[in-house]
């Protein structure tokens, strides 16, 4: 029971301490020229990283809006210093955490700092090394867009923003650089800004994320008031003192942030619309990295969870994947089909976030989240790889094929583009679970975990793999396989170097990403401790674990690869139209329901309010009140009557009034 | 010569009790009559019921001062008067009335 | 009588003291005398003449001023000496040079004899100041005789106009009206003072001190009581105090534009500086009645003249009702001057703003006023800033002052009054204060609106803009010096306010 | 006199002065230099005194300086001087005057010297407001910077600015008018017979007012401060006087002059009337939490005229300021500074864009607009920094003041702090909506015929220059919010004797 | 004696007062007014004011109702010229005389006189040539300039002017 271990949670939470010393299996680091090790100390990297990305974005901001090569150039090379920095950090292996004060009244001091443990070290690889080969492809894939210079600022933006969230030391800075990822997010989903959808849809992305947000922050601002930080380290260092105050309401709160991040039911509307922006937008941000923020976040404040917020984060991941995977069926964009499988993906992310603590319900808090930790990360890690593999896939198909996207007009694309052909199967397999591949061991750690807690929720995440299975071969089918089924299909063509060798790379990480019991894996290399606490099947268990995802593959993937065929339109829509419709209208209900909110209710609530507003209070009762004045000073002004004996009635009046006076009436 | 007053009961009481009625008379006047000119006299009476009241004080408190500003009272309301009137006939003259009611057009 | 007591009561007849006073009056038989015996065309010298006497008389006042002796009774307690009758004396000078200023502007449009004009100013200019010092009811009396029939003559001077004829006639009855109220009121308080012997020497009910010890002893005497009222009716009159303020916008529009500035500025400031007196002096052991009667005087004054100056558009007709709302103000400061003794300070300093930001105005009007003077309506000021930059601009921080708007000095004396008021702790009426004071704005700016808005808006077209003769390089001078002062003073009160909070 | 409190006085007289010599008719050419050049001055003038300020001030006053203006009896003399509280705001005056002069200066006004005379004046105004010790004076800068504002609505203002002149000044007339009448109140009422706040602070710290008259004379302010920082249902005058207001006079009463009022109440009221604060906090929470935030969040939402919808948005954004006032604590006090600077560089620039755009689409309703954007680049980038800004996105200066105003409004009421952070869900939704309707998609039939009858030229350098200054601004403080905050928290540091009275502590 | 003639010339000054208010003549009125003059000057003899009574008739009998005479002449109004009373003229009239009589009752109520000193010495002509040349001198010639301005102001308000110098 190893991944059980006190020592494994206690690890994760103690990991500011080195927890390996030099460089185990130096032969990685040889190839790292050691000048930059000496050259900097590691917490100078971690300042460099971060900022590399600011300054590039920057200067491209200032002086290269109009020099969109030299645009991309820059920011290409800023991601290669991240990542090349990131793996320095992660083989160097050194942990720490430093932190200035950026803000102060009274007593309540917000501050910046740099927490660089074994989960930073890995997030911070995946988002440096996936985020740096994305910035690659895009070099070919935006290479004769107009707005190149504004596209690859983003881009530095976004790896800034991204990088500041995997290395906050408090939830305040991770707030900060939380809404930064939306901004960015927002703006290059709003890169073709002259399409109405792109702008609909970067302002939905924006304001669905505030929604979440709102949550995020009344969190942290109550756990700052029940626990007077809100620094990890203090707050685990708490927990284990029995200092920290629990409540549910803190972990819930701070799980919007993650709904809506990570676009878990019911926020999670705001993801197929992203795919308006750049497919390699779509891929480093909405598949690989932002999206995944959110379970990096409930890892990190995994300290605060208790029993009933898990259990709400476990449903909600597993509807959440359920659902999305159910709508992935129907849909015709190859984006939109990669889309909602992100989502379901993440459901399972979450949901095996939520699974974790249950596996130890007895009191001994402390130690409840470590597994759930470990398979969410081990998925998130691997998922990255694969979808972002995907997403970059399907770019290149799009980009063969003339920005076509649906894929009932491509097809037989398998000669023409057989790089992109293989590298794109390769992600197929290992989102579906096959053994060997990365996906395989990350799905089957959270199926287990499922399986040890709660049958109902391990039912629900297995069909979801089989669905996943059968809509992921559906487009592999459809797109690849087959004949042309348009001219963009038939004159389609494979995409240049720059594009297909990120493809390749990424590829080979889909398989060996999720090695992580060999001794010669990659994972343990990546993430330290982390990769100690994924939960691992023994005897029986394990049996029927392969055997459950075994079978989920193949069925899921048979059924679609007999079911569907290469034909120009959904076969499904043809031979059960009514379950199609179910579930277009599955997928259609939320927009729909939030489309009325909005249009329906909210606007109508603030015309209403504004109707009031200019009536009532500007004119009604101030234009009002100055007319009454205004009516009462042509009265006033007509008591002149001009007639000499009304004045002198007036005087009269005036003396009687102070004879009367005089006479004591008034007193 | 002999104070005549010597004899008679009907003291300063008497004498203020006149002069108020006739300075409401003459206020009356001033509210009531619509010629000016008379309008003019009934301001005049006015302020000779303020000089009986001062004689009578004057003579009651047996100081000498109120009766001097008889004096005074009386010029000025020459003065006033021969002012007044001239006014009056130079707005005749513009106006052809001295009917109060006509001398409106000052108005709001 | 014993000759030695006749020459003692003669040898108080210190003439000395009232040189100024007599500088003018002298100055007033001189230029009748000037008329006489010069060649007509020297005439139109005259007038420099009056302004030179009257600034000698300014001077003679700077020169003396530290010789007065606070509470000196002259001319056996008919004249009183003090620091605010200086005051009063330099104030009165200072409003009839600007009032002569205002008829040079006018008097050359009429076919009038202007001499006159002049004497009478000078005249009753003499008679104001005897007036604000005058520590004795027959003094008093003379001298608003002697002011009122000047102004008689005054407000219908420009005797070929029907409306100025009218106006002089309202004024005529109701001010001989309100003078017959006043006198029966101080013939009241003489008979309720009746004979005082204070060691061998009578005194009368017509001496101030005398009323006020009477009053002291017995502050329920009924006689007392409703001379005293009757009295201040009689001053109401004069400050254009509800419901006494009825005569003031017709006799403002009848007049001609330089009596409206004297009617409105040293007939009014004269009212305040003879209720100051009497309220600090003599009546206030009856502060009981006073107070509530002087108290609701303001509160309905203020009203009444903002409410009613709202929709005004008449020029003149505007002045004279925002006057009433300002001797409403004033009148709060002359209740708070019962119990703070800064305020009556106060309500000098601001009598001082009212003259300086009101004889701007005037200046104005003076300018745009055409031949015929009773018709100035606010449209006619349409392009004014367009046309004569100067005159809007000064016109511009005349009525912002008059509304009470820093940095122009109109607001200091406001403030000073609102202080005052506050120490007094009259808050009602403070209330009643601040509402007029939003009101005015509304009318105050309209004003201003017509001068500068307008003329960039459609609705200047169909106004029926008056060409205005440029102002020559006296009148240039003058307007902007009012101007600067209005606003130096309101930025750097120092003299102004160091000489009268003394 | 030490030569830093010879340049506060220098950088309030430059531009009084330079509007006095230009009124008495200085040829356009130079003026427009002069005016020019006493915009930059107290600029630079302000950024020296930041710099030169002590890093532990205190919560004394600096550059102390004092006039007699001849009303030394009454108390009243011309004090000057920064304290930690004073001097960001004065450095918010003194930047935004530069960006407003600057754009003043390249708008074809006509009549252009009255124009700048008054922009002077106003700013010269404003610069005394925030140094002035002596709180008469406070006022009576105040008073003299919002005239020219009337002025100004009403001869250049655009659509009824006879009667957007009007209103404004009747309403704002009232504010201050009440506001005077607390601030004799205050004088009065403390026996100091002063008006210099530190003499008055010392005096109240000897002995109180007593607590019925403060609380009236706090109500007394509250409701006059209230109309001039637009609290619901005060506000009224707000959207419509800046909606007709001309660019720069917008900029310089959004952005500065209206926070005249908050700033009173946290230097003068929230000292001197502890008790009274604590009696009136309640009522001005609800206020200002479910009429600023929400209704006036909404109401800004229907806006379909840009400058009423940021007229709307800065009352909303008023209602921060006044929910940190409520929370009574050295946290909520300064975060309302920070959120006064940041929202009044924000709402100048957002201002300043907006008559931009009106330059180049000759309407400013917004369904007659759109895809902006691909005519105008550098605008659009502009107009969405200053969108981003203002609706609280990190690295601007506004997410500092809206976080710390959150913070503490939790120890004052959960509740009032979810419908806080629920205004941020509001403006981020009116805020985004704006910049897509303007910038972004395809442009409408009315824009299109506009843009052919005389293409929209990008923004040109005397505009970009303005622009440049404030967002610069606003990112600096949004990096380095420190650089603001360590004044505030000292001027602070002896917290505001009322946070006894606020809970400190979470359990209750 | 002195009682019954009090009555006597009270009666006659007040009933005369109240002709020259109701009458509607002009003419009658100043009659009227003339006769309560005497009646006042009768008064004043009864108050040991004989002077007093003399300037009186002089002044106001001799020379100002002869002046209101030969205006009203001069100005011809016809006599019941005047339109009658409108209701709301008649209305407030009695409501003022209302208001009059009022104010005498209270006056006569509530007034508390100084009890009269000893006899004093009738004042003779010599008496009130002192104050008027001592003590009240300066009034003496204050007034002075008002009749002057007075004369002045009549000549200027009656006199026809030919074009005035520098008029243009």
């Amino acid at each position: 029971m190893r991944h059980f271990s006190p020592e494994g949670s206690f690890r994760l939470r103690a990991s500011p301490f080195p927890s390996r010393e030099g460089c185990p299996q130096g032969g990685v680091c040889d190839w790292v020229p050691s000048v930059f090790v000496r050259a900097m100390t590691m917490l100078q990297h971690a300042i460099a990283i971060l900022l590399v990305p600011l300054f590039s974005a920057t200067v491209i901001a200032l002086f290269l809006r109009r020099q969109g090569a030299l645009a991309s150039y820059v920011s290409v090379a800023a991601a290669g210093a991240v990542a090349a920095i990131a793996i320095i950090l992660l083989q160097h292996g050194e942990r720490f955490e430093r932190q200035v004060e950026w803000l102060r009244f009274g007593d309540f001091a917000i501050s910046l700092g740099i927490k660089y443990d074994d989960l930073a070290a890995l997030m911070l690889f995946v988002v440096g090394f996936v985020g740096f080969l994305i910035h690659v492809f895009s070099l070919g894939y935006m290479h004769d867009d107009a707005a190149r210079a504004r596209f690859f600022g983003g881009l530095s933006i976004f790896m800034f923003s991204m990088i500041g969230i995997v290395l906050a030391n408090n939830l305040f800075m991770i707030f900060i650089f939380w809404e930064l990822v939306g901004f960015s997010s927002w703006l290059l989903i709003n890169h073709y800004h002259h399409k109405q959808s792109a702008a609909d849809a970067s302002k939905k992305a924006f304001i669905v994320n505030r929604v979440g947000d709102f949550g995020f922050l009344l969190g942290i601002i109550m756990c700052y008031w029940l626990n007077h930080t809100v620094e990890f380290t203090e707050l685990a260092d708490k927990a284990p003192k029995g200092e920290l105050v629990y409540s549910t309401l803190i972990p819930l709160l701070l799980f919007c942030g993650a709904v809506g991040k990570s676009a878990q039911m019911p926020l999670q509307v705001w993801l197929p619309d992203a795919m308006e922006g750049p497919t390699p937008v779509s891929a480093l941000i909405h598949a690989a990295t932002m999206v995944a923020a959110g379970i990096y976040m409930l890892c990190r404040v995994n300290v605060l969870m208790v029993a009933d917020a898990l259990n709400v984060i476990m449903w909600t991941g597993t509807i959440t994947a359920f659902y999305a995977s159910l709508c992935a069926i129907t849909q015709r964009d190859i984006k939109k089909v990669l889309a909602y499988s992100t989502l379901s993906q993440l459901g399972y992310m979450v949901a095996a976030f939520g699974l974790g603590a249950l596996a130890m319900e007895n009191g001994e808090h402390r130690l409840a989240i470590a597994t759930g930790v470990g398979a969410a990360m081990f998925h998130l890690t691997t998922h990255a790889f694969f979808k972002a593999l995907m997403f970059l896939g399907s770019g290149s198909v799009i980009h063969g094929c003339h920005h076509e996207q649906d894929i009932f007009k491509m097809g037989g694309l398998r000669k023409k583009m057989p790089i992109t052909f293989i590298t794109f199967s390769i992600g197929v397999l290992a989102i579906i679970g096959m053994p060997g591949f990365a996906g395989f061991f990350s799905k089957d750690a959270i199926l287990y975990l499922a399986m040890e807690n709660n049958k109902v929720v391990f039912a629900l995440l297995a069909l979801t793999a089989v669905i996943t299975a059968f809509y992921m071969v559906r487009v592999w089918k459809l797109t690849f396989l087959g004949e042309a089924r348009s001219d963009d299909a038939s004159h389609a063509h494979e995409s240049g170097f720059v594009m297909t060798v990120p493809l390749i790379i990424l590829a080979i990480l889909s398989v060996v990403g999720g090695t992580w019991f060999l001794p010669i894996g990659l994972y343990p290399k990546l993430a330290g401790s982390i990769a100690e606490l994924i939960p691992e099947a023994h005897g029986s268990a394990h049996l029927t674990i392969l055997l459950v995802s075994l079978a989920v593959m193949t069925v899921g993937a048979g059924a679609a690869a007999l079911f569907y065929k290469t034909s120009a339109n959904d076969t499904l829509e043809e031979k059960s139209p009514g379950l199609f419709r179910l579930l277009g209208q599955l997928k259609e209900s939320f927009d729909k329901l939030y489309d009325y909110y909005v249009a329906k209710v909210q606007q109508r609530f603030a015309m209403l309010l504004n109707f009031l507003e200019r009536i009532f209070l500007a004119e009604t009762i101030i234009q009002g009140a100055a007319r009454v004045v205004g009516f009462i000073g042509l009265g006033a002004r007509a008591l002149y009557t001009g007639s000499l004996h009304a004045y002198v009635y007036w005087f009269l009046l005036g003396t009687a009034v102070l004879w009367a006076f005089a006479a004591g009436v008034f007193n | 010569m002999i104070p005549l007053l010597a004899a008679a009961t009907y003291g300063l009481p008497s004498y203020l009790l006149l002069s108020a009625v006739l300075f409401a008379i003459g206020f009356f006047g001033v509210l009531l009559r619509k010629n000016t000119l008379v309008i003019y006299m009934c301001l005049e009476l006015m302020l000779l019921a303020s000089t009986l009241a001062l004689v009578a004080f004057s003579r009651f408190n047996g100081t000498l001062d109120g009766s001097v500003f008889v004096f005074f009272v009386l010029t000025i309301a020459a003065a006033e008067v021969a002012v007044g009137l001239a006014i009056i006939v130079a707005l005749f003259r513009q106006r052809h009335t001295i009917q109060v009611e006509e001398l409106n057009h000052l108005k709001h | 009588m014993s000759p030695e007591l006749l020459h003692n009561v003669a040898a108080s007849n210190e003439w000395w003291a009232l040189t100024p006073e007599i500088m003018v009056a002298c100055a007033a038989l001189g230029l009748l005398v000037l008329e006489i015996f010069t060649p007509r065309e020297d005439h139109r010298f005259i007038p420099q003449v009056a302004v030179m006497a009257l600034l000698f008389a300014l001077a003679a006042i700077v020169l003396r001023y530290d010789r007065v002796v606070d509470g000196e009774e002259l001319f056996g307690g008919l004249i009183k000496l003090s620091p605010l009758g200086q005051v009063a004396r330099v104030f009165f000078l200072l409003s009839s040079l600007l009032v002569c200023f205002l008829g040079s502007i006018c008097l050359p449009r009429t076919r009038l004899p202007r001499v006159e004009f002049y004497h009478i100013v000078l005249v009753v200019t003499a008679a104001l100041m005897l007036l604000a010092q005058s520590n004795h009811f027959v003094m008093f009396f003379v001298a608003l005789e002697t002011v009122t029939v000047g102004f008689y003559i005054l407000v219908s001077y420009f005797r070929d106009h029907p409306l100025t004829l009218e106006a002089g006639l309202k004024y005529l009855v109701l001010g001989a009206l309100s003078s017959a109220i006043m006198l029966f009121g101080i013939v009241l308080l003489y008979g309720a003072v009746g004979r005082v012997e204070i060691d061998g020497v009578v005194h009368t009910g017509f001496e101030y001190g005398t009323v006020a010890n009477f009053l002291r002893e017995n502050p329920d005497n009924f006689l007392g009581i409703a001379g005293t009222l009757l009295v201040i009716g009689g001053v109401a009159f004069k400050i254009g105090a509800f419901p006494f303020q009825i005569w003031i916008p017709d006799v403002y529009q009848g007049a001609p534009t330089p009596v409206t500035a004297f009617l409105a500025v040293s007939s009014k400031a004269a009212g305040f500086a003879v209720l100051l007196t009497l309220v600090v002096n003599v009546f206030s052991p009856l502060s009981a009645v006073l107070v509530p009667v002087l108290s609701v005087l303001a509160a309905a004054t203020i009203i009444a003249g903002n409410l009613s100056a709202l929709s005004q558009r008449n020029a003149k007709r505007l002045m004279g009702l925002s006057g009433v709302s300002h001797a409403g103000y004033l009148l709060i400061g002359v209740v708070a001057a019962l119990t703070v003794p800064s305020a009556a300070g106060a309500v000098w300093f601001y009598l001082f703003t009212y003259l300086l930001a009101s004889m701007a105005v005037f200046g104005v009007m003076a300018y745009l006023a055409g031949v015929d003077d009773t018709a100035q309506e606010l449209d006619h000021y349409a392009k004014l800033a367009r046309e004569r930059p100067l005159l809007a601009a000064v016109l511009a921080v005349g009525l912002g002052s008059l509304a009470g708007i820093p940095p122009l000095v109109g607001f200091m004396g406001k403030l000073l009054l609102f202080v005052a008021a506050f120490q007094a702790k009259l808050y009602w009426l403070l209330a009643v204060a601040i509402v007029g004071v939003v009101l005015s704005i509304y009318y105050y700016f309209g004003w201003i609106k017509a001068a500068w808005f307008d003329d960039l808006s459609g609705n200047a077209a169909q106004a029926p803009a008056r060409t205005v003769a440029s102002p020559n390089w006296l009148g240039r001078t003058v307007l902007t010096a009012l101007a600067l002062a209005t606003v130096v003073l309101g930025f750097f009160q120092g003299p102004l306010a160091t000489w009268l909070m003394q | 006199m030490p030569e830093t409190a010879l340049l506060l006085q220098l950088a309030i007289a430059t531009p009084l002065v330079s509007a006095l010599i230009i009124a008495l008719g200085l040829p356009k050419r130079f003026a427009t230099k002069l005016a020019a050049a006493a915009f930059t001055l107290p600029a630079l003038a302000a950024l020296v005194l930041w710099a030169k300020y002590p890093a532990e001030g205190g919560s004394r006053y600096h550059y102390l300086s004092s006039l007699d203006t001849g009303l030394a009896s009454f108390g009243i003399s011309l004090k000057l001087g920064l304290n930690g509280i004073a001097l960001p705001m004065f450095l918010l005056a003194a930047i935004v005057g530069i960006a407003a002069g600057l754009y003043a200066l390249r708008s074809q006004a006509e009549r252009l010297k009255t124009y700048l005379v008054l922009l002077l004046i106003m700013h010269g105004g404003l610069l005394g407001v925030f140094a002035s010790v002596d709180i008469f004076f406070f006022y009576f800068f105040h008073e003299l910077a919002l005239i020219p504002t009337f002025i100004m609505v009403g001869i250049w203002g655009g659509r009824d600015r006879n009667y957007a002149a009007m209103k404004m000044t009747i309403y704002l007339t009232v504010g201050a008018m009440l506001s005077l009448l607390g601030l004799i109140a205050i004088y009065v009422k403390s026996d100091a017979n002063t008006f210099d706040l530190i003499e008055l602070k010392r005096a109240v710290a000897a002995q109180g007012i007593a607590a019925a008259s403060q609380q009236n004379i706090f109500g007394l302010l509250l409701i006059g401060f209230g109309i001039l920082v637009s609290l619901w249902p005060l506000h009224t005058w707000a959207p419509l006087g800046y909606g007709a207001a001309p660019s720069s006079a917008a900029m310089l009463h959004a952005g500065v002059l209206k926070k005249f009022g908050l700033y009173g109440l946290i230097q003068i009221a929230l000292p001197l009337l502890p008790d009274g604060a604590a009696q009136w906090v309640w009522k001005l929470a609800l206020l200002a939490a479910i009429g600023n935030v929400l209704v006036i969040g909404f109401v800004t939402m229907a806006q379909r005229d840009l400058k009423q919808m940021l007229g709307y948005s800065s009352v909303m954004h008023m209602g921060y300021c006044f929910l940190g006032l409520a929370a009574l604590s050295t946290i909520g006090t300064g975060g309302v500074v920070l959120l006064m600077v940041a929202h009044g560089l924000s709402v100048a620039l957002l201002f300043m864009l907006a008559t931009s755009i009106q330059l180049r689409t000759h309407t400013l309703d917004m369904s007659d607009m759109g895809g902006l954007a691909q005519k105008t680049p550098v605008l659009a980038a502009f107009f969405v920094a200053a969108t981003m800004a203002s609706i609280g996105l990190p690295g601007f200066a506004n997410f500092w003041g809206e976080l710390t105003v959150f913070v503490a409004l939790w120890n004052f009421s959960k509740w009032i702090t979810a419908v806080a952070i629920a205004g941020v869900i509001i403006s981020a939704i009116y805020g985004l909506r704006a910049a897509a309707r303007v910038f972004f998609g395809q442009p409408t039939k009315a824009l299109q015929e506009v843009t052919t009858a005389h293409p929209p030229a990008d923004l040109d350098w005397a505009e970009r220059l303005p622009a440049l200054i404030l967002l610069a601004a606003l990112l600096c403080f949004g990096f380095y919010p420190k650089a603001l905050s360590l004044p505030v928290d000292q001027a602070l540091a002896p917290a505001p004797k009322s946070v006894a009275a606020a809970p400190v502590s979470f359990q209750r | 004696m002195a009682d019954t003639l009090f009555i006597i010339l009270a009666v006659l000054t007040v009933v005369s007062a109240l002709l020259v208010v109701v009458n509607r003549n002009a003419v009658n009125a100043a009659m009227f007014l003339i006769v309560s003059l005497v009646g006042m000057a009768g008064l004043f003899v009864l108050l040991d004011a004989p002077m007093l009574a003399f300037v009186l008739l002089l002044v106001y009998a001799g020379a100002v109702v002869a002046l209101f005479l030969f205006i009203i002449m001069l100005l011809d109004t016809t006599p019941g010229a005047q339109k009658p009373y409108s209701k709301v003229t008649l209305a407030a009239s009695l409501l003022g005389a209302g208001l009059m009589i009022v104010g005498i009752c209270t006056l006569s109520n509530r007034a508390v006189l100084p009890h009269a000193p000893e006899q004093v010495a009738v004042p003779t002509l010599k008496n009130y040539a002192e104050q008027l040349f001592t003590t009240y001198l300066l009034p003496v010639q204050v007034v002075g300039f008002m009749l002057l301005i007075a004369m002045l102001g009549v000549i200027v308000l009656s006199k026809k002017f030919e074009t005035t110098e520098g008029a243009k």
